[in-house]
């Protein structure tokens, strides 16, 4: 049996409405026999109609909604039809999911799916990756699940978690990325993943870039260059430590990210090398971000907005020859 | 967990007014008479209250703005006064009264004004953000329009949890009505059929703004059909109405009608904050009748159908004083939050926390 | 500027249809069934082009989403028959045969989804995410609710250069309706009193949700009263009542009347998008009088009260297609952007761009 | 005479509305006799009651019908109540105004002023500083003047540049700050100031903060430390090469800034500088941020939340030990 990150976030909701009435799926057409835009919650309205809704088109409502619900002992789990149109929620999001415990002491365990990232041909609004907008400010986890299992226990655990969980999914992931079975357990959220070890270089990156960059590490490996990919799995918290750790084994740092470059996850994690590990840097740290433009419909534009395996590998090789 | 703090809240209300009128409020049937008397004295305390803390504005003993609701405390305390044990309330800026029936300890006021370590914000937040989620009343962020929708959650929630005869109420100003917030808000609470009641005051100005430049219908009452609302208009210097009007949207609303839109009509009979002298609003506007100041009425109610003697008026003036005066005085004997007594963290999960450098 | 640009707009029109219609479109008194005649071919040559861009779609030829206004014709060409030089269109996803009839040049369609450098997006933007911002042709974002108030400011700005005579139409759909954006929109063009016709289309769906989860109101007409609009329905699947209602409140709104909302009733008759098979919309869905299909609908009106003869009705077809097809073959001809040959600039002060890394 | 921040913010739309009648300003209670919020606007809709317009509480359709208004040759200044409430607009400053150009070809020449940063007693959403939201994204300019001089000088460029700006003026400064006298012009837009020369340490800083570092290096003077402060005045564009020669004569960096700490302009600063600058550096890059909670209501929380000339003064030292 195969399954895909798709399938692992649908089995994952599954699994969470079975074991615990307190789950419910809000959000556009994630109900009836249709079940999401991605199919990402097919069949659930049909085990569980009462908690499997879809909505009118009110981002801010559907979040506030959640939150409301979450206060009450809820669990919701939001889906954004596309991460895009998180823009209209971003203020319950922020201000008011995000400030709720610090300010009352009582904290809102909502879930908000923000299905990310960008396709071929799918242009400025729906392709977006809006991780650094949620991780910059306060009171939110920002979960970027890389690979099939973390896709499923990292939603698992996003539920459980009794503060707002921004879980970015990446759509380019759904379908071309599989695994054999779902893990019972993955590891600790705010723990990075060594997704390769390697001694000369570390890469560190996240969701599908962390795809990229393992590309880009067997295509080096070839020239014998050993490179370690760091998979940070959640942006928000970040694993400095082990970051510290790879940067110490490598001497070298390569961040690889598909949002857009200023400030960011990328500017995030070099910032935090530079100043707590900048004896350990042998070369100065490197960035892969996507161009600072809009993300280009066409294909041939979409494929040079972002980073990719071929220009991670020319960045490494220009990285390890300093 | 709710109800014991529901109980704690009730009980605290019962130290604000006298027994006897206390007990009135959880009896929902009481004689029209004794609502009215119950709710005046509710109004009256805010007032006092808010007389108090502009007074301590002016002394520069608070920080921050102050936001009163003089002139809407009759629409504010019908809003508090119909809600029982498990409803929700998520009151808006000019809500001392309602928030008061409701069943905020008057403390809470204080404590929040004056930044007390004790009081439900711990000095993180201020004025009127402030509230008791566990309560079941719901702390409002600025963002206006924005608690609409949140209060349509906390109603799914109880409705997926079996619950039964519960309402919840929400405030909002016509300015607020603008906020696209609103408009979703108001929209998925009909689409969900929760037993929501929205009290929205016109109280003619969003801030400086006069609803020449806020809104171009002729009634805002008009917009509840469009969402599927049952849609109300009350005088909100009228307490007789207001109780009756307001009342009776949250009897529908627990009773499975449609969600319930009441528009009052008032002026904000004080400036948009204190900090403001409202002098942008007209004589011309004060003469309007809705500019009328409906404790004053609600009083002259009281003296000419002698629903108690002028006695007893004094007394509960006097009482509303001396409970005022204690909130004051307790909130200002507490400690006040110091830095590094914070441990600076916005999330309850602490081992989730994020730590950007090493101190 | 403006003007030539518009210009060029309406004479790449004249290519489109023959002249002796073409003219007719500039000259708003033309007897109803000349118009009634116009429209039809704007709506015949949309269903043309868009079932040609469904075949490509099929054939693997485009890349990303089509979709397509199949059964919205009728609303849609209304919403650009009457809109004159100097006019704003701000249309959306349906709304081929309207931006046709505005006079978007064919080519510009399949330049967009063909991803043509020489298309008004260069193939920085796909499918229906196109406009001439220049021609008046309002480019939409993805962002449903987005440009209505947009176009409401592109008119105050037509008003304080002492423009007269000028309106804008905007289109959405019932899901849209839902949206923050669109309230504020609405009410906005409202409190500015701008010359805004907003045709609204209850296709009864948005995306794979029924009405019944998008809002609870009986007519979504009702609305205009709460925003101060002056509001119509129209059977959306009847050419000539859209003809009448739509173009109604074009004149009214350029005669100073209030801001128009024209909702529209019909059936989706495609996908979402044509990687939609609909499958959630019920046989009993496609019985109602709303499904009926508003193009065949039309010819069948010219053909009983003999409005042309059966030999023209052939014509135009095969003029449609003729034309459909150069657009295609144009457009595939011709280059698609290369990154190399992109400068990958977001700002026009091209002086003011950041650079993040040296490369 | 002597000016303050908030007058020359006045003075130049004053001069913007009298020379160029495309400038019209429009947002909640600019207009009429108030003149906002802050006064900002005060006394203009007496001399032009047709461009200095009121509008009703719709962040979003305020924004939206600027960008209209733009694309029809107006120049739009937006005032936001306070910063905190553009999150209602940030939609369509993002994906609308920001997106345009590039998409289209025709740019739209709003301004949207942000009243931002903290003050005394204000609280979770009268306090944020938005600018590193904006400047994550592609097609907008980001100014933070942080003298009388930019502030008046900034605005004026602001509303000729045919971009969109987002113009952060802090209510901090809007009564501390005064000047003698206003320039006709200053710095090119995106060009960084040198705001104090020192040898021994740069401090890059922006908006209020460039007010605190220079109380600091004052501070620091008195021990001989010579600290040279940098203002960035636009964040966005960030003009590393002025940052790049001062780490090169001082060797050592700091960054102050009053934003969240994750991601943000500290974080794009020193990730420039560890990646084009690294050799030039002596010590490990720093940054002070405001905290990562929500910005505290209360004078003696708010005090420690910001940084401040004391423990940016401590911060310094610390760097200068090293
Ligand atoms: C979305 C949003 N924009 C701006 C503000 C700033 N603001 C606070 S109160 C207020 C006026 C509110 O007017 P209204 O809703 O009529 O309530 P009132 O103050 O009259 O009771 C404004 C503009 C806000 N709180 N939220
Ligand atoms: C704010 C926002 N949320 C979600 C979407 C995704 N989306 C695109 S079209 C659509 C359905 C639109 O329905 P409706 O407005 O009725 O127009 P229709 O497709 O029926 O013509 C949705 C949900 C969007 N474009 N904008
Ligand atoms: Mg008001
Ligand atoms: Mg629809």
């Amino acid at each position: 049996m195969s399954i895909t990150y798709l399938e692992a976030i649908r089995e994952a909701q599954a699994k969470l409405l079975r074991d615990d009435d307190r789950v419910f799926i809000y959000g556009q057409d994630v109900g009836g026999a249709f079940g999401g835009a991605f199919k990402a919650t097919k069949g659930l309205a049909k085990e569980f109609p009462e908690r499997v809704l879809n909505t009118p088109i009110s981002e801010d409502a559907i979040v506030g909604a959640a939150i409301g619900a979450a206060m009450q002992g809820m669990r919701p789990i939001v889906e954004m039809q596309f991460a895009d149109f998180s823009s209209i929620a971003l203020n319950q999001i922020l201000n008011n999911a995000g400030t709720h415990y610090w300010r009352t002491g009582m904290p809102v365990p909502i879930t908000v799916r923000l299905p990310s990232g960008g396709t071929k041909g799918s242009g400025p609004f729906h392709s977006q990756s809006m991780e650094s907008l949620y991780a910059h400010y306060p009171g939110l986890i920002v979960m970027t699940p890389a690979t099939v299992e973390d896709a499923y226990t990292m939603l698992i655990e996003a539920v459980a978690i009794d503060d707002p969980v921004v879980y970015c999914e990446h759509k380019y992931l759904y379908y071309h990325l599989k695994a054999d079975k779902l893990p019972d357990k993955g590891l600790p959220t705010g723990r990075a993943r060594i997704a390769r070890e390697g001694r000369d270089l570390t890469i560190v990156s996240y969701s599908a870039m962390t795809q990229e960059s393992l590309a880009a590490a067997e295509e080096l490996a070839r020239e014998g260059l050993e490179v370690e990919v760091v998979d940070l799995r959640t942006v928000k918290p970040l694993d400095t430590d082990t970051v510290l750790a790879s940067v110490a084994r490598t001497g070298r740092l390569l961040c690889v990210g598909e949002s857009f470059p200023w400030g960011g996850t990328n500017a995030e994690v070099i910032a935090r090398v530079s100043n707590q590990g900048f004896h350990l840097l042998d070369a100065a740290p490197q960035r892969l971000n996507a161009k600072d433009t809009p993300i280009p419909y066409h294909p041939n534009l979409w494929s040079a907005h972002r980073p990719n395996a071929k220009n991670i590998v020319a960045k490494a090789r220009a990285l390890l020859r300093e | 967990m709710l109800q014991t703090a529901q109980r704690t809240a009730k009980s605290k209300k019962k130290k604000d007014a006298p027994a006897p009128l206390a007990e009135t409020a959880a009896d929902k049937t009481a004689p029209p008479h004794e609502r009215f008397l119950e709710a005046f004295r509710w109004m009256l305390l805010a007032r006092t209250l808010e007389e108090k803390l502009v007074s301590l504005y002016r002394g520069g003993q608070i920080t921050g703005g102050v936001y009163i609701g003089k002139g809407q405390e009759a629409v504010s305390v019908a809003c508090g006064l119909f809600l029982e044990k498990g409803d929700i309330f998520a009151p808006l800026i000019r809500d001392q009264a309602g928030r008061s029936a409701f069943g905020e300890p008057l403390v809470d006021v204080t404590r929040t004004y004056l930044g007390s370590r004790l009081g439900p914000m711990r000095g993180r937040d201020g004025n009127i953000h402030r509230g008791h989620p566990r309560d079941n009343e719901l702390a409002m962020i600025s963002h206006l329009g924005a608690m609409v929708s949140v209060t349509v959650g906390t109603l799914m929630a109880k409705r997926f949890r079996g619950e039964k005869d519960f309402v919840g109420l929400t405030c909002i100003g016509e300015g607020g009505m603008q906020t696209g917030a609103f408009h979703e808000g108001m929209n998925i609470a009909a689409v969900e059929q929760v037993p929501l009641v929205v009290v929205a005051t016109n109280n003619h100005y969003a801030y400086s703004t006069p609803n020449a430049r806020e809104f171009a219908c002729d009634d805002l009452r008009e917009r509840a059909i469009g969402y599927g609302f049952e849609g109300y208009s009350v005088d909100g210097t009228d307490l007789t109405a207001c109780l009756n009007v307001i009342g009776g949207a949250v009897k529908r609303a627990r009773a499975g009608r449609p969600p319930q839109l009441v528009v009052a009509s008032v002026l904000r009979l004080s400036g948009h904050g204190e900090h403001d002298d409202a002098s942008y609003v007209s004589d011309e506007m004060k003469q309007q009748p809705f500019a009328r100041d409906c404790l004053k009425f609600a009083e002259q109610t009281i003296i000419e159908s002698n629903l108690v003697d002028r006695d007893t008026l004094v007394d509960w003036r006097k009482n509303a004083v001396m409970q005022v005066d204690e909130a004051v005085a307790a909130a200002q004997k507490e400690a006040v939050p110091e830095a590094d007594k914070e441990d600076w963290c916005a999330l309850s999960t602490r081992d989730l926390v994020d730590h950007v450098d090493e101190e």
